[in-house]
């Protein structure tokens, strides 16, 4: 099984990855010198990031599977930017809305609309066979992909996760904007998972350059075929699930703080 | 919250649903459309467009007449209903002709599974907005008759009868991209 | 054979399908014997009676929530595990294997087609002991199901969708089998059986089936060959070294040597062929075969000649 | 109930008031009574379907039987199928949401009083339209799933399955306006005070259902309308023969099929959330992950259609993620059951006819569930499905969960609809003898399965074994069929010489038992105020309110 070896020490540490990493884990560190309560999460998303792009995964998604590549985007949509956000402390949240200028970017890319449509379009666009085939042709376009991919997301998930309660979305409307969010990422999934084999031509015929080809194909038996309906279910199922966990998340959150009183007991509400 | 604005929500749901199946059905058999006529063969999306681009005009008159409405403007939200209908029904002209022509060249909806996937898609939609052009034209009768003098509740009525009127529009959006426009690609 | 062939497996793969199902049935029994007595011991301890104590009123608690949806989780994530194994234990991937054996669906009948050795049956399938068989499974109407449940899992055979599957038993025997997917009016008698024979007697059985029966010159065995010539039977049905080709019913060439009569309406006994013969809506009512008002001489001159086709 | 202020809305009083007679219940547009209405037409084809069933019975109760021919018999497996399903179940549930969920909410009636009707009438048309096949050539014979192309008219000459097709084209639309019309009620008519946070959960799961609705039933009417051009433009969408597809059908029906399956189950659900809390004298267990688990289950309903294909071939990858999600969906649904079971311990159980019901509901529906986290097991549905075990199965969900459901439901709420008690001595007896009658009909169908009897045959070989077993199940039939007599003479006797109710018999603590029994056209003369889950609790015991338990614990 040399081949499994090629393929587990495959790790690519691009530069622009790990300086990335760094900076952003130097800006956290910065921001909360006095409160590291959170940073467990927020080092996690850096983790996942990282993990994502360098590893093993990063080989496979871009030479060899697409369903290895749809779980690196999967990754980079779905679960770094919470983290990421989860990190963020209330106060250094504050800090940032004190700044005028900041403040009004939030309030414009918070809006609901905005943000679930950012998402949503960049999610549909990119998978759009001609522009995913130029991301594996050319390493550029595909790094602007990620960053796309990475931005809309924290865009996205902010409305839902900001540290400051009041940034956040009304349950019943989060509710109605993760569902809508569910629904558009499961129709494209399907689509992807029913669609003929071949839409995305560059995983027909990769060129096999850790030799792990044969062992892919007849070893775990990811034919184009089978390995494209994989991307698919994974982007449908798993990715279902995460939106519908934030949804019981976000339920769960609502039905633990209490009401405020409505009126007073025994008297009549006027 | 208005209730006929939360309920025809709610109606636009499920039949956005019900069109989101049928497209499936196109789509999937788009892929294997066995012998007889297909989109590219039989469809000429120059002259649907045009006739489309009267649907989509519609909308804004609609538009126009929900913005008169607001502003109290009653005759001329009359004039703006009535133009809309006539967008609409001029829409459904185009529609009739068509299928008219693709009658005359056999391509009847047995004729094979694109055929009968494409009359039920479209077929489908042409019900809707007929639909629509009668409950627009109900109500340019109200305000023909200045029964639609603006209580809350009319108003109410006034614009679930466009946002309906606006779902069917974007339908067609979808409808046109998938059958027309993918038949040019 | 035995009573409950779901637990009573005669094949790897079957095995490997009634050991998980085992598994899980005790696992059920577990958890429902469980809610069942938190119930019964809720219903006992705070029935309300005499001096009983008030209602507490608790609204829940949150730890204890996060147990009884963690709790199940795990144990599902357990399951799915054992059933990922089980799926590749008794549905093995066919890796480019040529099928060895076609078998299509009618309603309401099998035909079985042996590929390498151009044996036709219906509704008896032999196979070698010990050997998985490549089942090439297809449907020439609706959608039907093969299932021998001592043999393994069922899969459905789907016009205009092949489908494969192994078969193998470990020990010599008949097996019973059956369409498990409603086909319409006779899915009742669509069953079938799976002959399992040493390779020996399994090679014999081919050969058998293979020889071109004598057709018979003389006596009420030639009446009938004529009958069957001359009446509507060849229009669907064939016999070997005859006029008869058409494969719309089952293939006749062999038919007495078959255990069973009309997809396991009846034994394949003379009598029970003379009443098929006679009315087949007594066997089998609204079956396709239709009756042709056969008079009793032609009808047993009829059963005759088939009884001559060993 | 004095000395409450006016907070509900009081409408226009209603239009059948002023009417008599039967009049009143023809024209009536108020939510009561369209939801009698709704529940007569369920029991009348529940009837209806529980005479299929017994002829079914009969003719299985012994091997090689020619009670029934097999066209007859696969005729009326089909209709009592439908009919169970989207005549009795469905219409049932329906109609205790139309009648409770304005009350429960302290409203003056649904949002579209006359949407209301429609939606009654058009399910009512509905049903006679897929009776009527009977006397136009035959009645449907494809089963209840009518699986292409057995159901395309190669293979299925009568009507029946065009009628079949219509009528459920009308039973969609009809469910589709009720749920329409429920959300908006729920939505834009709660009282004053009464927040999302704090609906009693009927009205939630209510809520979350008719979404479910809005979302399942066009999927079928999609499907239907394809059908429909195949049989009556030969088309060939679903013909294989011609190019169509047959599993095409099967991912379009069960795409709407699974999500049927909890259509049918949470309000259920719902009405079990109400009953248990009132009879153990408590608040339901951990309201909000029972809420909150709604909500999980609504949403993977449509993940799991899949598992209803096992057999037909996928290929292993699909298989495995739909028995993924078919059995991630088993964990909120067993969070139901904890729930349930935690809210009896330190409470004090009053053991009425329709807490035996609810009781009876969580084991039999464990059951039921359990048997279905088998067949999320693909390789056990590999052997078991369309076998007597899956009927086993969904007869516990069905009979088991819902029907066990709707009668707790109809021994709570039936005081509230008529001003009188059902007879709680007979009210025992017949559920005793619904347990047995249904234990002994259904319980001995999982080994049945097991030894490879398949569902749907007309009759079977005289196997070992298989002859007795069929017996009994027979015979339990016939004991159900006793017990719905005695219901029915119950409901008959109840309602002439019943007990008086009174507005809260039961000691319940949800709007609808603030008003009189029954509620006057209006509903309400005064609301009492609501600042909690339990107002009418609040208010007996304002020193041990929920809002301070929940400040202060």
């Amino acid at each position: 099984m040399s081949g499994v070896g090629n393929l587990l020490r495959a790790w690519d540490f691009d530069p622009s990855i790990v300086i990335g990493c760094a900076a952003l884990l130097a800006a956290y560190a910065f921001a909360h010198r006095d409160d590291y309560s959170r940073a467990p999460w927020f080092v996690g998303g850096v983790a996942a990031m990282f993990l994502a792009l360098v590893s093993p995964l990063d080989a496979l998604s871009d030479e060899y599977l697409f369903s290895a590549h749809m779980l690196q985007h999967l990754i980079l949509i779905l679960i770094v930017p919470p983290l990421l956000i989860s990190g963020l402390s209330a106060k250094v949240a504050r800090a940032i809305r004190a700044v005028p200028a900041l403040a009004r970017i939030e309030t414009i890319l918070a809006t609901p609309a905005v943000a679930w449509t950012l998402a949503m379009a960049t999610l549909w666009i990119w998978h759009w066979p001609a522009l995913y085939n130029a991301t594996l042709a050319n390493e550029d376009v595909h790094i602007l992909e990620h960053l796309c991919f990475l931005v809309t997301a924290t865009i996205f998930w902010w409305p839902i996760f900001a540290p400051d309660a009041r940034a956040r979305m009304e349950p019943t409307h989060a509710i109605v904007y993760l569902a809508t969010a569910m629904v558009s990422n499961s129709v494209l999934a399907i689509l992807l998972t029913f669609a003929e084999p071949g839409l995305y031509p560059a995983y027909l015929h990769p060129v096999d350059s850790l030799g792990i080809l044969p062992i892919l194909r007849e070893g775990w038996g990811l034919t184009p075929a089978a390995d494209q309906q994989l991307g698919g279910l994974l982007m449908w199922v798993p990715g279902g699930l995460v939106f519908l966990g934030a949804i019981i998340f976000v339920m769960a959150r609502w039905y633990s703080d209490p009401e405020p009183r409505t009126g007073t007991l025994g008297v009549a509400a006027r | 919250m208005p209730k006929a604005k939360l309920a025809i929500g709610l109606f636009i749901l499920s039949e956005a649903n019900f069109f989101l199946l049928l497209i499936i059905a196109y789509v999937y058999y788009h892929a294997y459309p066995g012998s007889g006529p297909t989109a590219a063969s039989v469809l000429n999306p120059m002259r649907t467009g045009l006739f489309s681009i009267l649907l989509f005009a519609s909308s804004a008159t609609m538009l126009v007449a929900a913005n008169r409405y607001r502003a109290r403007a009653y005759r001329a939200t009359l004039t703006w209903l009535v133009a809309t209908v006539a967008l609409g029904a001029m829409f459904l002209l185009g529609q009739a002709l068509e299928y008219a022509g693709l009658y005359e060249r056999g391509v009847a909806v047995n004729r094979n599974l694109f055929a009968t996937t494409f009359f039920t898609l479209t077929g489908f939609h042409g019900l809707h907005v007929f639909i629509g052009l009668v409950a627009i034209a109900i109500v340019a009768g109200l305000s023909a008759s200045g029964r639609l003098a603006g209580s809350a509740r009319e108003a109410d009525a006034f614009e679930a009868v466009g946002i309906y009127w606006h779902f069917v529009d974007a339908v067609w959006v979808v409808i046109f991209s998938v059958v027309y426009l993918w038949a040019i690609l | 054979m035995s009573g409950v062939p779901t637990l009573n497996p005669f094949s790897p793969e079957a095995a490997s399908i009634s050991h998980l199902f085992v598994a899980i049935l005790c696992v059920m029994f577990a958890i429902f014997a469980l809610v069942a007595a938190i119930v019964t011991v809720a219903i006992v301890r705070y029935r309300d009676r005499e001096g009983a104590a008030d209602a507490r009123q608790e609204f829940g608690n949150s730890r204890l929530e996060i147990a009884w949806t963690a709790g199940p989780t795990l144990l599902l994530i357990v399951i799915f595990i054992f059933m990922v194994r089980t799926i590749h234990a008794s549905d093995p991937p066919v890796r480019g294997r040529t099928p060895e054996l076609r078998v299509i669906g009618h309603q309401w009948w099998w035909e079985a087609d042996y590929l390498s050795s151009g044996v036709v049956t219906a509704n008896e399938i032999h196979i070698p002991v010990g050997r998985p068989i490549l089942i090439d499974l297809e449907s020439a109407d609706v959608i039907h199901d093969f299932w021998v449940p001592e043999l393994g899992r069922k899969i459905d055979a789907v016009p205009g969708h092949k489908n494969h599957l192994w078969i193998r038993a470990d020990k010599p025997g008949v097996y019973l089998g059956a369409c498990a997917e409603f086909c319409g009016n006779e899915h009742a008698w669509m069953r079938m059986i799976v002959v399992a024979q040493p390779q020996a007697d399994f090679a014999a059985w081919q050969r058998d089936q293979l020889a071109v029966p004598a057709v018979a010159v003389t006596g009420e065995a030639a009446q009938g060959a004529r009958i069957f010539r001359e009446q509507t039977c060849i229009n669907c049905h064939a016999i070997a070294g005859t006029a008869g080709i058409q494969r719309i019913g089952p293939d006749l060439t062999h038919l007495a040597s078959r255990r069973i009569l009309a997809a396991g309406a009846a034994d394949n006994t003379p009598a029970n062929l003379f009443k098929w013969l006679k009315d087949p809506n007594s066997i089998k009512p609204e079956t396709h075969m239709p009756n042709f008002q056969l008079s009793d001489a032609q009808t047993h001159a009829l059963v005759a000649y088939l009884e001559t086709l060993k | 109930m004095s000395g409450l202020a006016v907070s509900g809305r009081i409408g226009e009083p209603s239009a059948a008031a002023a009417r008599r007679g039967l009049l009143a219940w023809v024209a009536s547009v108020d939510h009561k009574q369209i939801g009698i209405m709704y529940m007569l037409s369920a029991l009348l084809f529940f009837a209806i379907g529980g005479f299929e069933a017994l002829l079914i019975r009969i003719q299985l109760a012994v091997p090689n039987n020619h009670f029934l021919s097999p066209d007859t018999f696969n005729q009326i497996f089909t209709m009592h199928g439908t009919t169970m399903i989207f005549l009795v179940v469905m219409p049932m549930l329906a109609g205790m949401s139309i009648y409770a969920v304005p009350l429960m909410i302290g409203a003056r009636d649904v949002a579209f009083p006359r949407l209301n009707a429609m939606s009654f009438w058009i399910q009512l048309f509905g049903g006679i339209l897929l009776y009527f096949s009977f006397v136009a050539g035959g009645a449907p014979n494809a089963g209840w799933f009518s699986y292409a192309p057995l159901s395309e008219p190669a293979f299925s000459i009568s009507n029946g399955v065009t009628y079949w097709v219509l009528a459920l084209t009308c039973l969609g639309i009809g469910s589709i306006a009720g749920a329409i019309n429920m959300i908006v009620t729920i939505v834009t008519l709660r009282v004053r005070g009464q927040t999302i946070r704090r609906l009693p959960l009927f009205v939630w799961m209510t809520l979350v259902n008719s979404f479910l609705i809005i979302m399942a039933l066009p999927v079928l009417n999609g499907a239907l309308v394809m059908l429909l051009i195949d049989r009556l433009l030969n088309a060939h969408v679903f013909s294989p023969a011609f190019g169509g597809s047959a599993l095409l059908w099967q991912h379009y029906f069960w795409g709407f099929g699974h999500p049927e399956v909890y259509i049918m189950i949470l309000p259920a659900f719902g009405i079990i959330s109400e009953v248990i809390p009132v009879f153990s004298g408590k608040p339901i267990y951990g309201y909000g992950f029972v809420a909150a688990s709604t909500v999980a289950i609504a949403f993977l309903s449509f993940t799991v259609w899949a598992h209803h294909m096992f057999a037909v071939g996928l290929g292993h990858m699909f298989v495995m993620f739909f028995s993924f999600t078919s059995m991630a969906i088993a964990i909120p649904t067993g969070v139901k059951i904890f729930n349930w079971s935690a809210t009896l311990y330190h409470g004090r159980i009053r053991l009425t006819t329709s807490m035996m019901f609810a009781l009876g509901f969580i084991v039999m529906f464990t059951m039921g569930g359990l048997t279905g986290v088998s067949f999320a097991v693909a390789p056990i549905d590999w052997q078991l499905t369309d076998t007597y075990y899956l009927v086993a199965h969904f007869h516990y969900v069905l009979f088991g969960g819902t029907a066990l459901a709707i009668f707790a439901g109809i021994y709570y709420w039936f005081p509230k609809m008529t001003g009188r008690m059902l007879n709680e001595r007979i009210g025992r007896w017949h559920f005793w003898l619904t347990l047995i009658g249904f234990n002994l009909t259904f319980f001995l169908m999982h080994p049945l399965g097991m030894m490879g009897m398949p569902r749907r045959v007309f009759t079977y070989p005289d196997l070992p074994g298989w002859m007795i077993l069929n017996m009994i199940s027979t015979v339990g039939a016939f004991v159900l069929l006793a017990s719905v007599l005695l219901f029915l003479w119950n409901i008959q006797m109840s309602l002439a010489s019943g007990a008086a109710a009174g507005d809260n018999p039961w000691d319940a603590w949800t709007l609808e038992w603030a008003t009189t029994s029954p509620p006057p056209p209006e509903n309400f003369a005064l609301v009492p105020p609501v600042h909690g889950r339990r107002p009418l609790w609040d208010l007996k015991h304002p020193d041990r309110a929920d809002e301070r338990a929940w400040v202060e614990g």
